[in-house]
């Protein structure tokens, strides 16, 4: 145990009085109110956190945010189990309970590890060129075990996730010195501002220092009224400035949470500029097993110390090439972390008087870790002739530079530009939209960063132009140069095991684009995207290829800046609310009387009505046969209603369907088809008059949709000129549809006037009356044959029809019918059902619309393509009827017509098909090659395996003549 | 997520829009060849650059109209009612 | 060389200085007998099969930016052969046979995972759908199978069985020879195998025009990096077809939208196949190295720009969730898009183009890195003969004028 | 039903009548004869009136259609009545077929940006028809604390159900 707890002051974040208890891989330990997992595990002497994706070899905690690519714990168990949390980020929880990811049966015997000793075997995609025999599936199953890293929950997620949009004049990503300097300077001139700050606290770099500065723009942004929101991370920027920020709310992890919390927030922030002050992040150097655990960021073992109060280590040597790690090895030492050596790898340190007593080995590199599990001491070389010594330590700081987070910058579009020396990207200029400030901007010297914000801010606010990034104050620090590659391991991407011989394969190999180099090593395509690896893989490929590393480039940034849950981005949108569904005015009096309720597309609705222990297609026969012999009633209220008005609605009607209802007297209803441009059926319904100027138009349910479309696009874009008004009234009629030969009984019973009776209105024919007080449209029309009306009355009102008509069923022997009956009859009336019977290729003359086409003169929409060579092929599939030759075996739906069995050519398959109960036999419509000109003939239909004969008919199967829908 | 400015309801989300592709289609009389009918359904510029096309503010008003929009970029340059010219035809 | 566990061994003892390029980096020459436009899938396919079936190899590949970045770098790499037409089903079942055999033809493993493709049925009116979709599968004697609600559960442990679910599972159609390939493997395996043959891939290269002869004939292309000759040019640039049509002179009945995908941190095996929910469109699959992969429909307005919208995004992580509530708290790891050539019948353009001497590959929309094989055997067919194969003779530009569309996606009512 | 929430209340106004008036100019005969009847002209794009007697609220649709909502079913009748025979509009009823949420309370806006509409937020006397809950809806505020959400009938359950959850949810802002 070499990392400890120290003593206050040390720590400004945890709260000393407030124990935590939690559990790591099963052991019960202790931190603080404060501490995150990962503060609270070295606190207890904890180094080994993880293995890695690959070579499964130790791991320890490497930084201290959102970079880390190592310390990634499992957290929670049942429906909060969370896999791949960084321990880095996660705030320590009483109760909370950890688990390493990647190691079978722990992270201290990890049998995974085995790889690491055939490493040499596995060079960057060397998947590529082996498991070829006899095949990859022979191999891929052990391979996929050995892959990932956590383990998925089981359960669906406990929590809630809310999405919350807002809009703001300026939006500052980043709460550090940077971007408080803009966010007030943004305020003050006037503007709405809106800070977003990723962590628990602003002041971003320095925020666990007490600096006056960083508090004195803290107050000044609350007095401006800047709306800050901490724990919020801006993860993407997209179209026209609109900022997806993810806002943790809940104590993640913690043992006494309610059953259901609010998780977390998404906030879309439409703003009109935004300014990124997202800072940087250190990069590490390479040197060989610098992947062990004691290995670290230097500013991240600077942040355990003063922040959390805790040692990384008894004794650290730095390895350095910049200015910074200076200033952490003074800070350490002045907490009591004993500095063994500063390894600087340039010629002349940084040394100034504050460094007095620090030893410091210039032109030099570490050449060797030694320890496994945990460090125990390196060997360091003298650049120049190799000289070497071992120094004694358990504590490794890498203190390479840094890499500004241009995340957000290159999201938005925005170009980078490479800084030489230190091949450090940076902005080059602004963004689309967005501005860099402070760290990220490459703007490292505290003064000009700040006064460079905040002109930044008031620039912007006042709609002018921002001034120019003052780039520059990182410190000296070289690029690093590539050690002779020895037969250790330096890693170039920790949690993907990419070395910088991987690296160097890939330039071998020709693999030298950047992105080749990214998707063949795998380097920075894991968890951490990179943060701490994509500068040295491809700085690595430019020393390889003799490129500068502006000429290497990056690869491409993306969305999220760091991994945001599936549930946040989904917000409210699950479970029921996920889409909705919709329900029947009267859909309560159905499941009261027995529906058996099933989703037909987005409505929810009655597909029978069974008695007892009726099966779905038992019921549907009773239903059907009941209502040939007698009557049913079936709620069709999801069918589609327009209303179109206007003098035009007539020659409007007249185009868009096949079908004249210029023609209709009022009162009067047809039938019509809905094409599409290109000449196939969009839809087909009733359309009827109302008055000289409107009409009724009755869609199919789940056409209703694209008809509408349609009317709106023709009218307002095409038939400019046309006067006709579209209004949508499906919800507003609940639809009874009332069936059957003893139907207009059945109304009359309960008090229909008599100017609805039969004789008095003819089949297809639709009156405006009024029954008990409400308003209705009655329809006399048929999908079943039989003698029918709809009846369309107000939806509230559903209800009551219902119940008054039942009360007279059982003396009429009346049913309730749902859509498996509705099939049924339209079934053996030959009637098409647009979507089952037909699909998108389908055209009217394929469905026995040829004649009408003919009749009808003037144009419609689709017509001319009703034309092509490809429209006119006898070939082409026709609806047809089919039985069984047996008589008795049921035609199987989308079983296919061929003379023999498969494989062969089809020609057709089986559309719909039912028992009918009219004739006691199965029967069934299809759609044939050539069909029309097939009738009588025997054909084959073959289903999963089975055939049978069947004959050609030509539908309808009952009632040919058509005599029973007149009563 | 774009946003679009509907000419009645102003800025809103993309995704209170339909696209309804290219604008300023000429739709052939019922004579045209199949050719010409073929060109008409089917072939379009499909530019890489601005994109005269037209939508409809489905969840708001349920106008179409059109705009001038860049496709690389997402820049929207015009906003003009579906019976006016392309921008710049005068 | 030759890629095995043996040499691997070698260039274990060798600290693996003993691979060479993959490909090389030619400059380019001043003219060959085929340039291929476009060094994705389609094109460095094209130019392996010229050189492997037809024995010309004076060609060159252009690639404008690195060979395999356009859509067969992004995309969520499922390949299948259940198509309902014909036409269609010919074309991509050659497509997975030549898969089947390819690691060890191209002596690269592709890691083809035939571990079964999987689309729910939702409704009964499904259940009838796919029914007719595996007994068409039958007739073309392509293997399709379908699965109870019982079965696929057991298949699928993770996905949601409740019948209260807002898309609930009644059952499944499973083409069991459906899975995944290795997206970036199959251009790199293609490439090294016609570099190897004598290919030219210029990566870094972008053409820009064309250049016709006094009779109207393609004679070369223009190029950022100056005039390269051919006496043929084939075009296989997707998404960006429509922009060098232009440049030759003519239009495509394409237009080019933004298609989204997205993985998810890497997890332990939890998701053995891939599954797609026809209600949503959206379909998941679990890579290898253990990211769920995602993907769903278009974002439904032109675009050229390789990311989506925000709003797509969310309603196909919330159609994810509709099927997988436990996936809740995985988190998005990476999300893009590619810019994905869609024709109305969704099916591919493989034929000649109105400029003499210059032909095309396109139109593959969402659903072309599963016929990168039979994508480059034809196209590669007609470059060298100037004849269409006669598995891709349906699909020629003609179709658009006399309406015979080979309409998959409307024929099965789900997007393609 | 009402449902309440740090201040914020929820209730479905099950009575109310309601009308698209359409028409193809603004200021033709049909549009004076709705004043008449109404006392209220058409409202402006995106904005709403009321009638003096608080009886009629008109909401602005689109260029061809105004939405008008009255409690009584009585003045819906004679409304459809005495607008049946006109040529250049008409009226449709479309009572029962949309349902009007009436939300009160101090906080109306920070629940509608919940339900996805930031830029959709009404202000007093304005009417805007925008995605809420994935829906469409209009929100019409009548005050600053009292905002009406009429929506199709068929979407109002998720509406609702969208807001319920919101609410329980609700922390202080
Ligand atoms: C997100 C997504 C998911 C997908 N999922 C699947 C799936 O699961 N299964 C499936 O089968 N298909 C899928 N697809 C479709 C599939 O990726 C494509 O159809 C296929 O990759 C196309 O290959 P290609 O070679 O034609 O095009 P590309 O791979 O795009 O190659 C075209 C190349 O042409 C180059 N180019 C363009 N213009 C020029 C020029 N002027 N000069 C030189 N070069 C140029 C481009 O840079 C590009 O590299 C998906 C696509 C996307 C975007
Ligand atoms: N690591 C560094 O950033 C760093 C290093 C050296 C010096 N400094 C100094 O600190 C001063 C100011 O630096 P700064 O303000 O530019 O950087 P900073 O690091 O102090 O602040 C950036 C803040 O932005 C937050 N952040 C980053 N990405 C975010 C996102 N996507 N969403 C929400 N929050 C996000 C970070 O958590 C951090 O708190 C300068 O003087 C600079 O020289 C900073
Ligand atoms: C099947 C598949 C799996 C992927 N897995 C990862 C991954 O594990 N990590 C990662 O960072 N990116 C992954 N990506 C995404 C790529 O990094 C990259 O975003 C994508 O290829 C598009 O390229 P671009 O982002 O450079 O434009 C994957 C892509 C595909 C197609
Ligand atoms: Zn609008």
């Amino acid at each position: 145990m070499t990392s400890r707890r120290l003593a206050a002051p040390a720590g400004t974040w945890i709260d000393r009085s407030h124990e935590v208890s939690f559990s790591f891989n099963g052991r019960q330990l202790y931190g603080f109110k404060g501490d995150t997992l990962a503060s609270a595990l070295l606190a207890n002497g904890v180094r080994l956190v993880g293995r890695s994706f690959k070579l499964h070899r130790p791991r320890g905690i490497w930084s201290c945010g959102v970079e880390e690519p190592s310390a990634l714990v499992d957290v929670g168990r049942g429906a909060r189990r969370t896999p791949n949390v960084r321990a880095t980020l996660l705030a320590l929880e009483e109760g909370l309970v950890a688990e390493s990811v990647n190691c079978w049966p722990s992270v201290r015997f990890d049998l995974g590890a085995v790889t690491g000793a055939f490493a040499a075997l596995l060079p960057a995609g060397f998947y590529y060129k082996t498991f070829k025999w006899p095949n990859w599936h022979l191999f891929e199953p052990a391979i996929r075990r050995m892959a990932g890293l956590g383990r998925a929950p089981k359960q669906a997620d406990a929590d809630h996730y809310e999405e919350m949009s807002a809009q703001t004049e300026v939006l500052v990503v980043g709460g550090g010195l940077a971007g408080l300097a803009a966010a007030v300077a943004a305020a003050r001139s006037g503007a709405r501002t809106m800070l977003l700050a990723g962590g628990a606290h602003l002041g971003g770099a320095l925020a666990w220092r007490a600096d006056p500065e960083v508090a004195a723009l803290s107050s000044a942004a609350r007095q401006l009224g800047v709306q800050v929101r901490l724990h919020t991370l801006a993860f993407g920027i997209y179209d026209h400035n609109l900022v997806c920020a993810c806002e943790s709310l809940s104590s993640e992890g913690a043992a006494d949470l309610p059953a259901c919390v609010l998780r977390e927030r998404l906030w879309k922030i439409r703003a009109r500029t935004v300014i990124a002050a997202t800072g940087a992040f250190e990069q590490p150097l390479l040197f060989p097993d610098n992947d062990r655990p004691g290995v670290m960021l230097a500013g991240a073992a600077h942040e355990y110390a003063q922040a959390y109060g805790v040692a990384c280590g008894a004794r650290a040597v730095v390895a350095a090439n910049s200015d910074g790690a200076y200033e952490v090895a003074a800070a350490l030492k002045d907490a009591g972390v004993e500095i063994v050596a500063i390894v600087d790898r340039r010629e002349a340190g940084a040394a100034n008087e504050r460094h007095q007593g620090l030893r410091v080995i210039s032109a030099a590199a570490l050449t060797a870790v030694h320890g496994t599990r945990s460090v125990r001491g390196c060997t360091v070389a003298q650049l120049e002739d190799g000289r070497r010594e071992r120094l004694n330590c358990d504590l490794i700081l890498n203190s390479g530079g840094y890499a500004p987070a241009v995340h957000l910058h290159s999201q938005a579009g925005g170009k980078l530009r490479c800084l030489g020396e230190s091949a450090m990207f940076v902005p080059d200029g602004v963004a689309p939209g967005l501005v860099s400030v402070g760290a990220c901007a490459g703007v490292f010297a505290r003064a000009a960063a700040v006064s460079h914000a905040a002109e930044v801010g008031s620039a912007l606010a006042r709609g002018g132009a921002p001034p120019p990034a003052p780039v520059g104050g990182a410190g000296r620090s070289a690029a690093i140069t590539r050690l002779p590659d020895g037969r250790t391991r330096q890693f170039v991407d920790l949690q993907n095991d990419v070395t910088s011989a991987d690296v160097m394969l890939a330039a071998r190999e020709n693999y030298r684009s950047v992105e080749h180099l990214k998707r063949y090593t795998t380097t920075g395509m894991g968890t951490d995207q990179g943060k701490t690896s994509n500068i040295n893989a491809l700085v690595l490929m430019g020393e390889y290829t003799g490129q500068a590393p502006a000429q290497v480039g990056t690869t491409r940034f993306r969305p999220p800046f760091a991994p945001v849950t599936l549930g946040v981005i989904a917000g409210r949108r699950v479970g029921a609310l996920y889409r909705p569904l919709k329900r029947l005015p009267a859909h309560d009096w159905h499941v009261a009387h027995g529906a058996l309720l099933e989703t037909f597309g987005d409505w929810y609705r009655p597909a029978a009505y069974p008695l007892g222990a009726e099966t779905l297609r038992a019921a549907a026969q009773r239903e059907a046969h009941t209502v040939r012999k007698c009557a049913g009633l079936l709620d069709g209220s999801p069918l589609g209603k327009l209303e179109v008005f206007g003098p035009d609605a007539a020659r409007f009607l007249d185009l868009m369907y096949v079908g004249t209802m210029s023609t209709l007297r009022i009162g009067q209803a047809r039938y019509g088809l809905l094409l599409n441009e290109n000449g196939t059926l969009v839809d087909d319904g009733i359309v009827a008059r109302l008055s000289e100027q409107r009409y009724w138009v009755n869609t199919t349910t789940a056409g209703f949709d694209r008809t509408l479309a349609a009317f709106e696009e023709w009218l307002q874009c095409e038939f400019v000129d046309f006067k006709v008004v579209v209004t949508p009234v499906t919800s507003r009629w609940a639809n009874i549809t009332v069936a059957g030969p003893r139907a207009w009984e059945w109304l009359a019973k309960v008090g229909f006037e008599p100017a609805l009776a039969p004789a008095a209105m003819a089949h297809m024919s639709l009156r405006e009356s009024v029954w008990d007080g409400m308003p209705l449209r009655v329809l006399r029309a048929s999908f079943s044959g039989e003698l029918g009306y709809e009846v369309n009355l107000p939806a509230a009102e559903a209800e009551t029809l219902l119940t008054r008509l039942w009360a007279h069923a059982r003396e009429l022997g009346a049913v309730l019918y749902g859509i498996e009956a509705l099939q049924v009859l339209r079934v053996e009336k030959g009637y098409i059902h647009i979507g089952t019977d037909t699909d998108g290729t389908t055209l009217p003359a394929d469905v026995g619309f040829a004649r009408g086409i003919e009749k009808k003169a003037a144009p419609f929409v689709g017509r001319r393509s009703l034309s092509r060579p490809a429209s006119r092929d006898p070939k082409r599939l026709q609806l047809v009827g089919l039985t069984p030759l047996d008589g008795r075996t049921l035609l199987p739906v989308g079983g296919q017509i061929a003379p023999k069995p498969p494989p062969a050519l089809t020609e057709g398959h089986v559309t719909s098909s039912y028992l009918s109960p009219e004739l006691g036999i199965p029967i069934a419509l299809a759609m044939l090659s050539g069909g029309s000109q097939r009738i009588g003939e025997q054909v084959r239909v073959h289903h999963l395996g089975r055939s049978v004969a069947a004959r050609v008919a030509k539908p309808p199967f009952v009632d040919p003549a058509g005599e029973r829908v007149h009563g | 997520m774009m946003q679009l400015t509907c000419p009645w309801c102003g800025l809103r989300d993309e995704n209170e829009f339909v696209c309804g592709g290219t604008t300023h289609i000429t739709r052939p009389e019922l004579a045209a060849s199949d050719a010409s009918w073929g060109a008409y359904l089917f072939f379009r510029d499909n530019p890489k650059g601005v994109h005269l096309e037209r939508w409809r503010h489905v969840y708001g008003c349920g106008q179409w109209f059109n705009l001038a929009r860049h496709t690389v970029t997402h820049e929207v340059s015009a906003v003009y009612a579906m019976t006016d010219p392309p921008p710049g035809s005068a | 060389m030759n890629y095995s566990a043996l040499a691997l061994l070698r260039g274990a003892l060798s600290s693996h200085r003993n691979w060479t390029p993959a490909w090389r980096s030619p400059e380019p020459q001043a003219a060959y007998d085929v340039v291929i436009v476009g060094g994705g899938g389609h094109g460095l396919a094209s130019a392996y099969y010229l050189a492997k079936n037809h024995g010309v190899t004076r060609v060159a590949v252009i690639e404008r930016g690195w060979l395999g970045g356009g859509n067969t770098g992004r995309n969520t790499t499922v390949v299948r052969s259940n198509y309902l037409f014909p036409e269609s089903a010919r074309l991509y079942d050659f497509s997975l046979r030549l898969y089947e055999g390819l690691s060890r033809e191209l002596n690269f493993n592709i890691m083809l995972s035939q571990r079964g493709h999987v689309m729910l049925a939702h409704s009964r009116h499904d259940l009838e759908s796919i029914s007719r979709w595996v007994n068409t599968m039958h007739m073309h004697g392509i293997d399709a199978e379908l699965l109870t609600r019982e079965q696929v559960g057991a298949l699928v442990p993770a996905l949601d069985l409740s019948p209260a679910a807002r898309f609930p599972v009644l059952g499944a159609m499973r083409q069991r020879r459906g899975g995944t390939a290795r997206h970036d493997a199959v251009a790199w395996s293609y490439a090294r195998a016609a570099d190897a043959l004598g290919v030219d891939i210029i990566q870094n290269c972008e053409v820009t025009g064309f250049v016709t002869g006094k009779d109207g004939r393609v004679t070369g292309v223009e190029t950022n990096r100056g005039r390269i000759g051919a006496e043929r040019v084939g075009i296989a640039a997707a998404g960006h077809s429509s922009v060098l049509a232009k440049l030759a002179g003519f239009r495509l009945p394409v237009t080019s939208y933004a298609l989204q995908a997205m993985v998810t941190e890497p997890l332990k095996p939890r998701l053995d196949v891939v599954v797609i929910a026809p209600g949503t469109g959206a379909y998941v699959s679990q890579s290898d190295k253990g990211e769920m992969v995602i993907g769903a429909s278009l974002d439904l307005f032109p675009s050229y720009a390789q990311r989506g919208s925000f709003a797509v995004l969310q309603s196909v992580v919330a159609a994810t969730l509709a099927m997988f509530p436990s996936f809740s708290r995985l988190r998005l790891l990476r999300h893009w898009a590619g810019i994905v050539d869609v024709v109305h019948d969704s099916s591919p353009i493989i034929g000649p183009t109105p400029v003499p001497g210059l032909y095309i590959n396109c139109g593959w929309g969402t659903g072309g890195f599963k016929a990168i094989p039979v994508g480059g055997w034809t196209f590669a067919h007609l470059l060298a003969t100037g004849r269409s194969h006669e598995l891709a003779e349906p699909f020629q530009l003609e179709r658009f004028i006399t309406g015979r569309l080979i309409d998959e996606a409307a024929a099965s009512g789900i997007a393609h | 039903m009402a449902e309440g929430a740090a201040g914020l209340t929820v209730s479905v106004e099950e009575a109310m009548q309601a009308a698209a008036l359409r028409y193809f100019e603004s200021d033709g005969a049909f549009a004076a004869a709705v004043r008449e009847l109404t006392g209220v002209a058409l409202p402006q794009v995106l904005h709403a009136a009321v009638s003096g007697n608080g009886q009629y609220t008109l909401a602005w649709r689109s260029p061809t259609e105004t939405l008008a909502l009255t409690p009584s079913t009585a003045r819906m009748l004679v409304l459809e009545e005495k607008l049946a025979a006109a040529t250049d509009g008409c009226l449709v009823n479309l009572s029962g077929g949309l349902k009007v949420l009436r939300v009160m309370g101090e906080r109306v806006s920070d629940l509608l940006c919940r339900l996805g509409g930031s830029a959709c937020v009404p202000a007093v006397g304005e009417a805007r028809r925008s995605r809420l809950a994935d829906v469409p809806v209009l929100a019409l505020c009548v005050r600053s604390t009292e905002t009406l959400l009429v929506v199709d009938r068929a979407y109002a359950e998720h509406l609702m159900g969208w807001i319920r959850e919101t609410l329980l949810d609700f922390a202080p802002a």
